[in-house]
């Protein structure tokens, strides 16, 4: 079948340099690409997990663009915009997507990213108010806490000055405490980080450390304290604990995305990063979890910062 | 007296060498030393999961004892824990809600049938077309992770949960505390229990004779008669049980639910503390507490931010080897 | 019908896979119960293989085999123990870390998986079984220490422990055979593989003889003579000839030599041995000089396998000189060439050979960084060419039956004692260490060795031979050393006086 | 003529059983098939990469062959590919830009030599005090893979990349490219040297034929006078430099920079080849193309039909068991 509309067809490959179950961000890429394959004949779709081993991205994206079937390669992840550009060496006539990266000036390549300083400082705006407010697990110290799965580039350069100066925008006392578990899966190295913040005076945690969040959010619920979630909505986690969500919206940038290449309208080489105004990226307020366990006073504070940013 | 002497001087080398390295990675080396030191005691949250840490490696490590002395290598530990657990939390899932007493048995006995049929496959090639059991049990192994990895975060995944993981199991399949907020449950009395019931049957009984001899010199057993397929198979597939009964052990007492990965690491640190205990079932119980202090006090360390993630590691690695190191060669000495 | 209530094997098969030698070829054999059975032939007649059959060791291609009336499926030793049949092999398996009270505890049958070891009990039946057979060893004795008799004694222990009825023993040691009689005495049946005929007439009731892998003859040993068993043995060769040997032969040749030619073996005040057991010498002193044999007669494991490492320089680990001087062509232990000095170990398999490697592979053992085997003087590499050439020589001359490329392995018995010393022989050394070296070859192939040592020895070849078989000695020897207890005792010539109950008295 | 069809039923049995596997787990059975058995030879892209892999493979499964003839067992490959990859990395890193092929040679250099050296430790361990390699390399693997994640992920990381990686070595040290645009470069023809020039060794020359003596029965290399000690650490040196070469080459010719965790699962290759190989130096050659293909196959078959990684997974892992289970019973009925 594959011979008979060599012409009509348009394949598109997803990359998930990683897996998909489990990770909210490569979820709703495979969900975004799903629903615009969904709306049109032609398209097929391949999504292929590329595993945990870095070392094999470039050489599974590179034997992807070998095939020379694939109209377009879709991925996502800020470390995939310099492999696909050295994919696209070996195959100049391989178009690719990267979401959630940035790369300028390679015209088989078109990037997006979400400005994920804004989020981060979304993020640290409500550690702020939470931190500083009478809920009944904050205490006087007024000091935040930051769990990453590493420390890289965009986790040191935006995210942590942006949840950082979230924060301050609150009370310029407050003080940031930063730490990386070394990894994306331990969650009992999650909970032991979560654990010595807590003695140290944190009540408030953003953990962005893939399935090591889940030890951060049990320390936290044994101690009180509050969690914030990062990407996706995280209230039901724990809800009482998980007191505030941002948010992407990757699925709808998927979908987009993919239909503008599927109309041969995208404009690869471009790089665009999407703030808060695009409506990609929200904090979450219209859900029951967070209306029903962070006082009236703090959201009210909080969205005014939203419609500010905006 | 010589005898305390050299313990000491083993003692104060251990100390000199685990300052020695944290003063050369960590920023706060006083302090680091002191957490990792003191830090597994430093309150009962911390002892607790010292101790069950050091029960469920104390199982492993009888299990692959009981491999080693057969002179049979299972290298797909990792896999029989795992694989096992997911299939025990599967059955208990199954049951009804208030078993209570029963449903943990009942889990327990699947998940060490499950472990024991794993580990028995490679008993079986390895008896029947003389199939190394080391690439068998470690393909299948490789194989079965991935399988299980599969079915925990597709086919039987619990939609409501972010994490990659089943549902989890009710309340009353939940082992007794000891230790409360600790994760420390009635398992470490299990795991002595099981290191001395194979202690005893390996050194004391007529079967456990046979097999150690069989391991000595499988070509030559023909000499004693000793039937070479049931010395092959049953301790692969004790080795297998065990692994199952540490799977169970650790969704019923800490997990409550299969997750993706959760027990990653077991398999491997079953064999290491098989070798630092050379391979006798008692001990096991020094060994694998030696492993769980090291593991719990690089934890503490790491919290306490004083040393990174890998570091940790690579102390851990250190210190076994050092370990091992002194040893095997005190224990020559000896002999 | 008698024989019913026997052991009757019938057209038995055997080809093995790897080399195609059809060792047994359509073999029926009736053996009565209560009887002592000789089994004979040449080196790779199909011996071992035909016994191994029997004790389950090994499975035949075709063939039935009946056991009290009954057909019996063996395919494990294990499944013949049940019946009562065990064997005992010639070069035997070993845990060498177990004790002799550890193996007899293997071989108990009522052992259960879930069943408490009871050492006493044990103990007190190891001391019973020992006492009615009058044999002397300690259970708490490392098997590894034992010697190749001690460890035969084991075995045969462990059989009687189990009550077996039908004792296979394939070429046993005098001490063995002495212990089969009376264990005959009580009834049960004796299957002997032996290359000696006077063992074969004066010890069987029956004697059963094989050439090439078939039955030539079962005869019933009182109306037989040797003659007749050596022709029915090799065949029409002149077998006369072969019989009366021995000490002929050396006494002939003797006469010339009254005189002991140059010292090329010195030993002075020599002491050491293993320092954990018995086998320890202390001041050993002799010479053995060019063209003469001086056999060292004694028991193994009280000095003989000591003197034999030290002398070779073997197991240094083991085995340590503590004092004296040992210079062997002027040189120390091990310092010597393979061209100078030549080594045939009293282990066989153990140190001669590696039993999966083939045969090239374990002859070219001492000289294989000779240049002769390379390609050219420059580059060392094995030449396949030269390789074969060797092994073939060599096969040849020693009339080995086996091909090059098998497997050590995969030869008979005898033929691997011929292929040991044959690598030993080969480059004609100036002196030769070796123990036991007729242990296990026909006749004929005894002949031909001790014919080709004699050559050798002619040209100045000197001969120091361990052993603990005073009738070789005095056949082969040209002067005896005797030692007891570590201890030289005397050192007399080899004349027509001496007699094997002399030296035996001398010994103890 | 019983071969022939032998092995004609056997290629059968494998397509069965593949076929039955991915009927089983795959929406679109026959294309995955097909994708399976063609694909790593529908472009020159697969084929080069599936050349790629089995050099590596071909030089791990050498070198751990060489261990196994000497009766030694080296379960430390993963660090000494890993670290001594680092090692070689840093030091090319370290070297003028265009240092081309001298650059090149000191990267190989270096790297075997720390993979000899780490493997050498086992066997000085082995040799002077009487504990057994296979501890040793084990342990030390464990402490030095952790350090080498330690390393990249921090000391020497390239922290404009998004990776955990080194920076990148200049192109100069790219080695020359077969077949671009995959990954095929000149090390399938070093690694078809290696194996030849290891065989030429151990069947042909003194060297060799000594060590497989000391491998097979120490008694009879004493009696030869063959040397404990050298051919304890020896084999075991050999086999770390392999390892060092197989790490330095996945640098020159496909990494460019020391990834965290990328050489992981060729240590254990190693084995797996060399006990496919029968630990014969020449048999490594096809048993590593069996390897590789089985490897290209699954991930394309994985990228033309969406089987999920996992499965893939499973399936690998299957039908290596399968191909060494026919392999085995194969050998074993012709001996
Ligand atoms: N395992 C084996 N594989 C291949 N051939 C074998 C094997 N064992 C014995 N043979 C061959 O079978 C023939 C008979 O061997 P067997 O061991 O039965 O001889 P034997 O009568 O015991 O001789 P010997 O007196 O030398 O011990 C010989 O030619 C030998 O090479
Ligand atoms: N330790 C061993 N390991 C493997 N095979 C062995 C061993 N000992 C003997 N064999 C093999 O078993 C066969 C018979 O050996 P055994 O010594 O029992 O023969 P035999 O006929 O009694 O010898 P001989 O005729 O020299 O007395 C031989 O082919 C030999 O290769
Ligand atoms: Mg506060
Ligand atoms: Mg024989």
């Amino acid at each position: 079948s594959k011979q008979e509309e060599p012409q009509d067809s348009f394949n598109i490959a997803v990359f998930v340099p990683g897996v998909v179950s489990g990770s909210p961000i490569y979820e709703m890429l495979a969900a975004g690409a799903q629903s615009a394959a969904a709306e049109y004949e032609h398209v097929n779709l391949n999504i292929i997990e590329g595993g945990s081993n870095q070392g094999e991205w470039e050489e599974k994206i590179s034997s992807l663009a070998a095939t020379g079937k694939q109209d377009v390669i879709i991925t996502s992840n800020p470390a995939m915009p310099g492999i696909c550009a050295a994919v696209s060496k070996k195959f100049p006539s391989q178009y690719f997507i990267v979401m959630d990266g940035y790369l300028e000036d390679n015209d088989h390549i078109y990037t997006l990213r979400y400005d994920q300083e804004q989020q981060a400082m979304l993020n640290g705006h409500l550690a702020g108010l939470v931190t500083s407010s009478e809920m009944e697990g904050a205490n006087d110290q007024l000091t935040i806490g930051l769990i990453a799965g590493q420390e890289y580039p965009d986790m040191l350069d935006l995210i942590a000055p942006g949840f950082l100066a979230g924060a301050k925008a609150v009370d310029d006392a407050i003080e940031l405490d930063f730490r990386a578990v070394g990894n994306w899966y331990d969650a009992a190295k999650g909970a032991e980080l979560a654990r010595a913040m807590i003695s140290a005076g944190v009540d408030v945690i953003l953990p962005i450390a893939g399935g090591a969040n889940q030890g951060v959010v049990t320390a936290a619920h044994e101690a009180g304290i509050y969690v914030l979630w990062f990407d996706a909505n995280g209230y039901a986690q724990q809800p009482g604990t998980v007191v505030g969500s941002t948010s992407i919206q990757q699925d709808t940038a998927t979908y987009d995305t993919l239909v503008k290449a599927i109309e041969g309208t995208l404009p690869y080489g471009e790089a665009v990063t999407l703030g808060l105004e695009s409506g990609f990226i929200t904090f979450i307020e219209d859900d029951e979890l967070y209306t029903s366990y962070v006082p009236e006073k703090v959201r009210t504070a909080q969205n005014e910062y939203l419609e500010g940013l905006k | 007296m010589s005898r305390l002497l050299h313990s000491l001087y083993l003692i104060v080398l251990f100390i000199v060498i685990i300052f020695t390295i944290l003063l050369l990675i960590s920023p706060e080396p006083v302090m680091a030393f002191e957490d990792f030191v003191t830090g597994p005691f430093s309150n009962i949250y911390n002892t607790g999961n010292l101790f069950a840490i050091a029960a469920i490696l104390i199982i492993c490590g009888t299990g692959v004892s009981i491999s080693f002395q057969a002179g049979l290598f299972n290298l797909g530990g990792e896999a029989q824990i795992y694989s096992s657990a997911l299939v025990g939390t599967l059955v208990g899932l199954a049951l009804p809600e208030g078993s209570g007493f029963f449903g943990i048995l009942v889990v327990i006995i699947i998940s060490m049938i499950t472990g024991a049929a794993i580990a028995t496959i490679s008993g079986f090639l390895r008896y029947r077309y003389h199939i190394h059991e080391l690439i068998s049990s470690f393909l299948l192994s490789g194989g079965l992770l991935s399988l299980t990895d599969f079915l925990i975060s597709n086919t039987f995944r619990d939609s409501k949960s972010f994490l990659q993981t089943t549902s989890k199991l009710p309340e009353s399949f939940y082992l007794p505390s000891i230790l409360p907020p600790s994760n420390l449950t009635i398992t470490i009395l299990i795991a002595c229990t099981v290191a001395c019931i194979l202690w005893f049957w390996l050194y004391k009984m007529a079967g456990g004779y046979e097999m150690r001899v069989f391991g000595l010199n499988k070509d030559f057993a023909e000499f004693g008669n000793i039937s070479s397929r049931r010395y092959t198979i049953l301790p692969l597939m004790i080795n297998g049980a065990c692994f199952g009964l540490a799977g169970a052990l650790m969704i019923l007492s800490t997990q409550h639910a299969a997750i993706v990965g959760f027990s990653a690491g077991y398999g491997w640190n079953g064999i290491v503390i098989a070798l630092i205990a050379a391979n006798n079932p008692i001990m096991t119980i020094p060994a694998a507490f030696l492993l769980a202090w090291v593991e719990t006090g690089t934890r503490t360390a790491m919290a306490g931010s004083s040393v990174s993630l890998e570091m940790s590691e690579v102390i851990r690695g250190m210190i076994l080897l050092m370990i091992t190191l002194r040893f095997f060669k005190n224990r020559r000495s000896r002999s | 019908m008698k024989n019913h209530e026997g052991i009757q094997l019938q057209h038995i098969h055997k080809t093995y896979a790897s080399n195609q030698v059809h060792a047994c070829d359509d073999i029926s054999l009736s053996l009565e119960l209560g009887l002592k059975h000789i089994i004979v032939g040449e080196n790779g007649a199909g011996k071992s293989t035909i016994m191994k059959i029997l004790s389950g060791d090994i499975r035949p291609d075709s063939g039935k085999i009946f056991y009290r009336g009954a057909p019996v499926s063996l395919t494990h030793p294990e499944d013949a123990l049940n019946l009562g049949i065990g064997m005992i092999h010639q070069v035997l398996h070993f845990f060498p870390e177990l004790t002799v009270r550890e193996h007899l505890i293997l071989g108990m049958k009522d052992l259960k998986p879930l069943k408490k070891i009871d050492s006493e009990s044990i103990d007190a039946h190891i001391a019973q079984i020992c006492k009615t057979y009058n044999i002397s060893f300690s259970p708490d004795e490392k098997v590894e220490h034992l010697d190749a008799v001690s460890r035969q004694l084991t075995a045969l222990l462990a059989l009687i422990s189990r009550n077996v009825e039908v004792f296979i023993l394939d070429e046993p040691p005098q001490e063995v055979l002495m212990i089969a009689q009376r264990l005959n005495e009580e009834g049960k049946t004796i299957i002997v593989i032996t290359h000696n005929i006077n063992d074969a007439i004066s010890f069987g009731d029956e004697v059963t003889v094989l050439r090439g892998g078939t039955l030539q003859g079962s005869y019933e040993t009182s109306t037989i003579t040797r003659e007749f068993l050596a022709n029915r043995i090799m065949g029409d060769h002149d077998s006369q000839m072969l019989l009366s040997g021995g000490k002929k032969r050396l006494s002939h040749q003797s006469d010339s030599r009254d005189l002991i030619g140059n010292p090329l073996v010195i030993l002075e005040h020599v002491s050491g041995g293993d320092l954990d057991s018995q086998d320890q010498v202390e001041d050993i002193s002799l010479e053995v000089g060019q063209g003469e044999t001086l056999a060292v007669v004694g028991i193994r494991d009280n000095g003989l396998k000591a003197l034999e490492s030290l002398v070779a320089g073997y197991k240094q680990s083991t085995y340590r000189q503590t004092s004296g001087r040992i210079r062997i062509l002027g040189k120390r232990a091990r310092e010597s060439s393979y061209d100078e000095v030549g080594y045939i170990p009293s282990e066989r398999l153990s140190t001669g050979g590696a039993v999966s490697m083939s045969v090239i592979e374990n002859l070219i053992m001492p000289w294989r960084r000779d240049r002769a085997l390379f390609r050219s003087s420059r580059i060392p590499i094995y030449s396949s060419k030269r390789l074969n050439k060797v092994a073939k020589d060599v096969i040849r001359d020693f009339s080995i039956k086996g091909s090059t490329q098998d497997s050590l392995l995969s030869l008979s018995g005898g033929n691997i004692q011929k292929l040991i010393t044959a690598r030993a022989l080969h480059h004609e050394p100036q002196v030769l260490i070796c123990a036991d070296i007729s242990w296990g070859l026909d006749i004929k192939t005894r002949e031909a060795l001790f014919n080709a040592i004699e050559v050798l020895k002619s040209r100045g070849m000197a001969v120091l031979f361990f052993t603990s078989e005073v009738n070789t000695a005095i056949d082969e020897a040209d002067r005896i050393a005797i030692l007891r207890r570590g201890r030289l005792v005397s050192i007399i010539k080899n004349t027509e006086k001496v007699t094997a109950q002399s030296i035996g008295e001398m010994m103890l």
